[in-house]
């Protein structure tokens, strides 16, 4: 029989919460599904609507943007620049037909290790049902 | 061959050629556009003009030319020709048909394009004769063209209101009309009366014309210099649409498209590439021989005119006028040329 | 072609119990690139790192990523180990496989096929690193000093013991701040001026402060290191050279004004000393009293001045400095007591503030120490003390706690008694908090000894009634109503930051919390450092705290200073954003996003202040012509980490 | 009502005075109906001017070849450059100050006032009045056009043949100018993004459908692209080779050049085109409708660019081209910026 659909997803993780939280997660041994390959940058704020879009069109099935909580963003005020750029990203996202589920953001502190697993938990739930991410991939 | 051809039984004989992949005009929105036909039901052959020539399917935006990957033992390379399954172009107008004999000069000579060709010689092309001209710009009958012109077409139809009037050009032709040959009457003298009539009407009706275009592939020579480019050129904003549009027009571009890089797996294509685009000359090294919009309008001129004119004796131009009707800001070839034509005098 | 090695550690079984290092290794191997790849059980160990130095020589790598742990434990440990390889530290890259990988994940064949993935991409990554080196800043051996209190006192006292030169800032005439104005401290009572004034005359004398009173910051640039700042000094009319203190201009001066030092219990002149001990002991004229500085209009204290001291022309003046290090004390002041209306303060005399009873306390005080009643100078017999007040009460006040009110106010009641033995003292209390070392001691003995009485409970109204003040409150313990006839009323009012506080706070650009108080870089781990390296925060300017607390911050903070006015230079992350000129077309937008103001426009292109830029590159996302982005992780690199991410 | 007098006289005065190097305008082409820019640089010249609902382009787009070509002369004219604007036009003279990419000081900008209509969406006139040959098109009294053809006049509600964008037009006269000629009309339409709705009410994957549709017609002659006053960048994302080359560029540079998607018209590659153009455009596009007439396969760009317009007003609050002083959209926020997208 065919073996599941295992969705591909990257991950953008801001070095000083959403990576550190990650790691906490690590540490703490909790466990969530491996789909997710975390690609670690300086800040939310340095995620650029490019970078989104290429990683559907080289066949990501889901991407995530994980930044500090608004206040605590080690560079002051990137992850609020963060947060308007990549909401007109989403919604430009969803305009054009792509199912909502495929792109999130989220806020994960140093401390968040479970939030992070249950993240990635959910975020992995959701997009299996959907199957391979066709429409942007190229091929 | 002559023949006519009732326009309801247009279907019928296009269900006899299932053997054909059946190319014709198609209606999307405001657009006519070149179509892959399923339902023969669907064709209807009074379009103006198409928004790209069927230069399109013979020599298609995008080619691939071939496929590579790695593995144990190396790099593996695999050619991949177009299938050689023959196809119909139902309503071709006679300027692109033009069009397709000056892109063939293009690909032949010393290297005969596997790509090209195979797509070609597996492809007949059904006119349809301009009655009355499509387009407010256009201007065949100054380039040795005509509303019904047969160059190039395997056959003429000219529509003579309810029914066609076929004329066999090829075998490829001739085969075509025994594939339906029950559907198909002999026309009577009459027919080919007016045939003529409504040729000569429609040649009447084509307004838009470059005077003495002769003069000018030798006035060009000498203006290769000439501050005219730069006036010409001032409102051009170096888009695609002249040339994209061009039924003659050939350029390309050959880009390695890498899927994977680790194992290594990609394609090696051929994509349709143009002179008006800045980066078509551009060297890695900085230097753009035609580093703005007057070299690149000139050369468009120059090419068609003067360069092609040297080489294969004709203009690369049949007049549809595409490259008028839809430039953003109208710069408008016959006007150029009969500027050309008296600059200094 | 870049020749990178990977090494990939087993981390023991941490990470080799769940991916299949042998097998990464092999496939890693493959990788365009890729001329070495090994696996080994403790990468971090001395064989293991001998094992990358090796590689790099014998395979002449130009670049390694070692697969292991989160880069936040090892990454130094094996950017020194490229070095010592002979690489360049940012020719390394980690590859987190442990945190972010083997321990999160239990089918060893797909964690190890997300391991792959991760290193590929770090791969992609490191090959295409700048070699960078760390950027160096000469350092400005000096520190500014922001607030004369008690904080900014050890501050700078600790600094010029170090042997670094100072300048500590005052606003008003005299440093000393609040603690000046206390009579005795808690919980041993000594007097408050008695060790105060000794560290004033230190101050004053020390070879190595310069002491700028009456004087304010007005702007602060540059980073840390290398601060500019300007010093706004106002004129005080008086020469203190000439000035021999003889007093005879506040003899004839006219004008009687409420005296700070006193919260308005005494007068002052207009010109006048702040009080007895003050540093630096000389007078001041207060202009926004004394009749518009014109002879005409007064001059008395010109003409008796035999000293010629007085000078009507003195204009203020503009210091500028340069300093290495920042410590802001800028301290507190109470809660606006036009916001108390409902407890009287300011309708009715005898209702008073904390500060103003220990000035009545005080044997320097209005009443050389004995506690009479403003209102007819009688001694009160009954006294409330009320605590929280405009503290903890989100709805109308201050959420917080003022942390001190419950510990001043049981020595309030005590000194009360001592001064008045057959008074009563009534304390509204929410509950008492008495951490502290000696401090619940202390409240046992204000009950015990000196039959405090604690009331818990608000108070609801309070209102004269022929010469008493009568208190309405409710006992929450019995539930009873509570009514008392008192003849004086102490509130223990909220501390709020010194006014001032959140102007200051712009000039250095310096965050603030939702109160108001100045933010420190982390609760837990950085609690003197502020969000802007090379600045400090001390004492009640960072949140409500008694003198020790004030004092250690302080010295902890001069410690902070110390570990960058101690260095010839400073040394910053070279990994900071980059502009490419041919692309910038100066629409500005990443000066807007910059969170460090470490962009700037110049001749229609941008510039990057290498010291002050920290990398974060929000610059190079908001940039739509790729015309800035930040060195080692660049566009282009995570355009091929994606890549590899996505295993292609 | 603008009278074409007015416009020629004052581009011949700034002319004449010396106070501009050139304007640039609007001429017939040699078709005898629609416009095509016209470059005045004497006097004389000015009498060819014209202004009528057929004037469409947005005549802000040559500032980009001016600006590019001043900075390649070794010491260039100095004096400003006329340039006639219409309103959406005068939006997109504020974006490029906002962005500096002008100085005030670089145009003087001929104001002309769209009356109580616009102007006219060539595909809508020639499927109103199929086959007639439409010789001249004037703005009419109350809300219509005059149109003058081979068969005479007629008069139709503008409505019936002004370009979508009109339809929805905030401001149809110049919000900054020199001098403006005609008054300051006050229609407003109520609704600036009525013409979304259609889409918006699509599912996911109807919306997926029609988007697929229409960017696989896609042949990538980057007209849209070209013709945008916003799309001023040296270098854009599907150009296959730097430009931004010098002498002092090294290896390391060029080489740097990402290939975010392929030359290939693909749908995946035409969709990262058009998603790029669009985000980047967000908070600067002004809806001047220009790169949805000059595409040669009808494709409705005018939708994603207005999609994201409104997004920026209903999430943000922010309109662009109307301050010169605001910065941009993604270069700033607000604390209570919406983050419930956020999980």
């Amino acid at each position: 029989m065919a073996e599941e659909f295992e969705p591909k997803i990257v991950a953008f993780l801001c070095k000083w919460c959403s990576s550190a939280g990650s790691d906490l997660a690590g540490v703490s041994r909790m466990e969530y599904p491996p789909n997710v390959v975390p690609i670690t940058v300086m800040c939310s704020g340095s995620v650029s609507p490019l970078y989104i879009f290429s990683a559907f069109n080289r066949g990501a099935d889901g991407v995530l943007v994980s930044g500090c909580h608004p206040g605590d963003c080690h560079y002051i005020k990137g992850n609020y620049y963060a947060r308007r750029r990549i909401a007109l990203v989403k919604k430009l996202l969803e305009y054009v037909g792509l199912e909502p589920e495929r792109f999130r953001m989220s806020w994960v502190s140093a401390a968040e290790g479970t939030k992070y697993t249950q993240i990635i938990k959910d975020f992995v739930k959701e997009i299996k049902p959907l199957g391979p991410q066709k429409k942007l991939r190229r091929d | 061959m002559e023949k006519i051809l009732e326009k309801k039984s247009l279907p019928k004989w296009l269900r006899k050629l299932s053997s054909y992949k059946i190319y014709a005009p198609a209606k999307e929105g405001e657009l006519w556009n070149f179509k892959l036909i399923d339902n023969p039901e669907s064709v209807q052959l009074d379009f103006s003009q198409t928004a790209l020539s069927p230069k399109k399917i013979i020599f298609p935006q995008r080619e691939v030319l071939l496929e590579f990957n790695s593995n144990e033992d190396g790099v593996e390379v695999r050619e991949t020709l177009p299938d050689e399954k023959p196809s119909v172009i139902f309503g071709v107008r006679p300027c692109d048909a033009r069009a397709i004999i000056l892109t063939d000069k293009v690909f032949s000579g010393d290297f005969e394009d596997p790509y090209y060709w195979r797509r070609r010689k597996s492809t007949a092309l059904i006119g349809l004769a301009c009655t009355p001209p499509p387009s407010l710009n256009c201007f065949c009958l100054s380039v040795e063209g005509s509303p019904h012109s047969k160059d190039g077409l395997d056959i003429l139809m000219t529509d003579l209101g309810d029914r066609y009037f076929l004329e066999s050009l090829t075998e490829k032709g001739n085969e075509l009309i025994k594939a339906g040959k029950e559907l198909f009457q002999e026309p009577k003298v009459a027919d080919k009366k007016d045939v003529e009539k409504i040729w000569a009407e429609s040649e009447k009706k084509i307004k838009r014309q470059v005077k003495e275009l002769k003069k000018i592939p030798a006035k060009l020579k000498g203006m290769f210099e000439s501050p005219f480019w730069d006036e010409e050129s001032l409102s051009c904003i170096r888009c695609g649409i002249c040339t994209y549009l061009c039924p003659t027009c050939h350029c390309f571009d050959i880009n390695d498209e890498i899927l994977s890089s680790s194992p290594l797996k990609g394609e090696r294509v051929r994509n349709w590439d143009n002179c008006q685009f800045p980066d078509f000359t551009m060297h890695s090294s900085g230097h753009n021989p035609r580093p703005d919009r007057a070299s690149r309008l000139r050369q468009r001129i120059f090419h068609k005119f003067q360069y092609f004119v040297e080489r294969f004796e004709n203009y690369q131009c049949t007049g549809c006028g595409r490259c008028v009707s839809k430039c953003p800001v109208r710069i408008d070839i016959i006007e150029v040329l009969d500027k050309v034509r008296d600059y200094g005098s | 072609m870049k020749r990178t090695g990977v090494f990939i550690c087993h981390c023991g079984i941490n990470i080799a119990g769940t991916v299949d290092v042998k097998r990464v290794a092999s496939e890693l191997a493959k990788q365009t690139g890729v001329v070495h790849s090994e696996d080994y059980v403790y990468m971090c160990s001395d064989p293991g790192q001998n094992l990358i130095i090796k590689a790099i020589k014998e395979k002449k790598l130009d670049n390694v990523v070692v697969a292991c742990c989160s880069p936040t434990l090892h990454e130094t440990t094996f950017r020194n180990t490229s070095k010592s390889g002979g690489l360049n530290s940012f020719q390394c890259e980690i590859a987190n496989i442990r945190e972010q990988c083997s321990w999160v994940h239990k089918d060893m064949k797909k964690a190890t096929e997300k391991a792959i993935k991760i290193i590929k991409s770090t791969v992609e990554r490191v090959r295409r690193n700048e070699s960078l080196e760390p950027i160096s800043i000469p350092v400005t051996r000096k520190a500014l000093v922001i607030g004369g209190g008690i904080s900014g006192i050890q501050a700078a006292l600790d600094l010029a013991n170090s042997g670094f030169e100072v300048i500590l800032v005052e606003r008003s005439p005299s440093i000393g701040g609040h603690m000046i104005q206390l009579s005795e401290t808690f919980p041993t009572l000594d007097c408050s001026q008695c060790i105060l004034t000794p560290k004033m005359v230190e101050v004053s004398k020390h070879p190595k402060i310069r002491l700028m009173t009456y004087s304010e910051v007005q702007d602060v640039s540059g980073y840390v290191g290398n601060f500019k700042v300007k010093i706004l000094k106002k004129p005080t009319y008086v020469d203190p050279r000439k000035c021999n203190l003889c007093d005879e201009c506040t003899k004839v001066c006219p004008i009687l004004v409420p005296n700070e030092f006193d919260i308005g219990l005494t007068g002052r002149r207009a010109i006048y000393v702040p009080f007895p001990q003050a540093i630096p002991a000389s007078y001041t004229l207060d202009i926004s009293a004394c009749p518009g500085l014109l002879p005409i209009a007064c001059g008395k204290c010109f003409d008796v001045c035999e000293a010629k001291a007085i000078d009507y022309d003195m204009k203020p003046k503009i210091i500028e400095e340069e300093v290495g290090a920042i410590i802001v004390a800028s301290g507190f002041d109470l809660y606006d007591k036009q916001l108390m209306a409902e407890y009287g303060y300011g309708k009715y005399a005898d209702v008073l503030d904390g500060l103003q009873f220990e000035r009545l306390c005080s044997a320097s005080g209005p009443t050389k120490g004995k506690i009479l009643r403003p209102s007819d100078k009688k001694e009160p017999k009954e006294v409330v003390f009320i605590q929280c007040v405009g503290s903890r009460d989100p709805e109308l006040h201050c959420a917080y706690c003022s942390k001190i009110c419950c510990m001043y106010t049981v020595k309030h009641a005590m000194l009360y008694k001592h001064h008045v033995h057959d008074g009563q003292a009534y304390i509204f209390y929410i509950d008492i908090r008495s951490g502290g070392k000696g401090y619940e001691e202390f409240v046992k003995r204000a009950v015990e000894e000196d039959g405090v009485l604690y009331l818990r409970g608000k108070v609801s109204k309070i209102f004269e009634e022929k010469g008493k003040i009568k208190v309405w409150g409710v006992d929450t313990l019995s539930g009873k109503d509570i009514e008392i006839d008192a003849d004086m009323v102490v509130l223990a009012m909220a501390m709020r930051p010194s006014k001032g506080a959140e102007e200051l706070a712009k000039k250095l650009k310096l965050a603030m919390d939702k109160d108001g108080f100045l933010s420190e870089a982390h609760p837990k781990l950085r609690p003197v450092e502020s969000v802007t390296s090379g600045m400090f925060l001390a004492g009640a300017a960072q949140a409500p705290k008694d003198i020790p607390e004030a004092v250690a911050q302080a010295s902890g903070a001069a410690a902070k200073a110390i570990t960058i006015l101690s260095q010839e230079r400073l040394f910053h992350a070279p990994t900071v954003a980059k502009v490419n000129l041919n692309l910038c077309t100066g629409c500005g937008m990443c000066v807007n996003v910059c969170p460090y103001d470490a962009i700037s426009l110049k001749d229609g292109k941008v510039e990057v202040n290498e010291v002050l830029c920290e990398g974060c590159g929000t610059c190079s996302a908001t940039c739509l012509r790729a015309a800035i982005q930040v060195k080692n992780l660049t566009p282009l690199q995570v355009h091929e980490m994606i890549r590899a991410s996505l295993g292609g | 009502m603008v009278k074409v007098e007015e416009l020629k006289n004052e581009v011949k005065r700034i002319l004449k005075e010396g106070k501009v190097k050139y304007t640039i305008g609007y001429e017939r082409d040699t078709n005898g109906l629609l416009p095509k820019p016209a470059f005045i640089k004497k006097a004389e010249e000015a009498d060819k001017l014209i202004w009528d609902p057929t004037c469409v382009y947005n005549l802000t787009r040559f500032l980009v070849d001016e600006k590019r070509k001043k900075a390649k002369e070794k010491n260039p004219d100095q004096r400003p450059v006329g340039l006639v604007i219409k309103g959406c036009d005068s939006r997109a003279v504020v974006v490029l100050l906002q962005e500096k990419f002008i100085n005030r000081g670089d145009i003087y900008l001929i104001g002309v006032s769209c009356e109580n209509t616009g102007v006219v969406d060539e595909r809508k006139l020639q499927k109103k009045l199929k086959g007639k040959k439409v010789e001249k098109i004037e703005f009419g009294e109350k809300d219509n056009f005059i149109i003058i053809t081979s068969e005479g006049k007629v008069e139709i509600p503008a409505s019936e043949i002004l370009a979508e964008r009109c339809l929805e037009c905030k401001a149809n006269f110049p919000l900054i100018s020199d001098v403006l000629l005609g008054e300051k009309s006050k229609r407003k339409s109520d609704n600036p993004f009525k013409s979304l709705e259609k889409i918006e009410s699509l599912s996911a994957e109807e919306r997926w459908a029609f988007w697929k549709a229409e960017l696989d017609k896609c042949i990538r002659c980057y007209a849209c692209r070209s013709v945008c006053p916003m799309c001023y960048c040296d270098e854009c994302v599907v150009d296959t080779i730097n430009f931004a080359v010098t002498a002092d560029t090294t290896a390391e540079e060029k080489a740097q050049k990402i290939k975010w998607l392929e030359k290939s018209p693909a749908s995946s590659e035409n969709f990262v085109y058009h998603m790029v153009r669009a985000i980047h455009l967000a908070g600067r596009c002004i809806d001047c409708g220009e790169c949805e007439r000059v595409c040669p396969l009808d494709i409705p760009l005018r939708f994603l660019n207005k999609y994201l317009e409104k997004q920026a007003k209903e999430l943000f609050g922010y309109e662009p081209g109307s301050d010169p002083e605001q910065p941009s959209l993604v270069a700033c926020f607000k604390d209570e910026d919406p983050q419930d997208f956020i999980r």
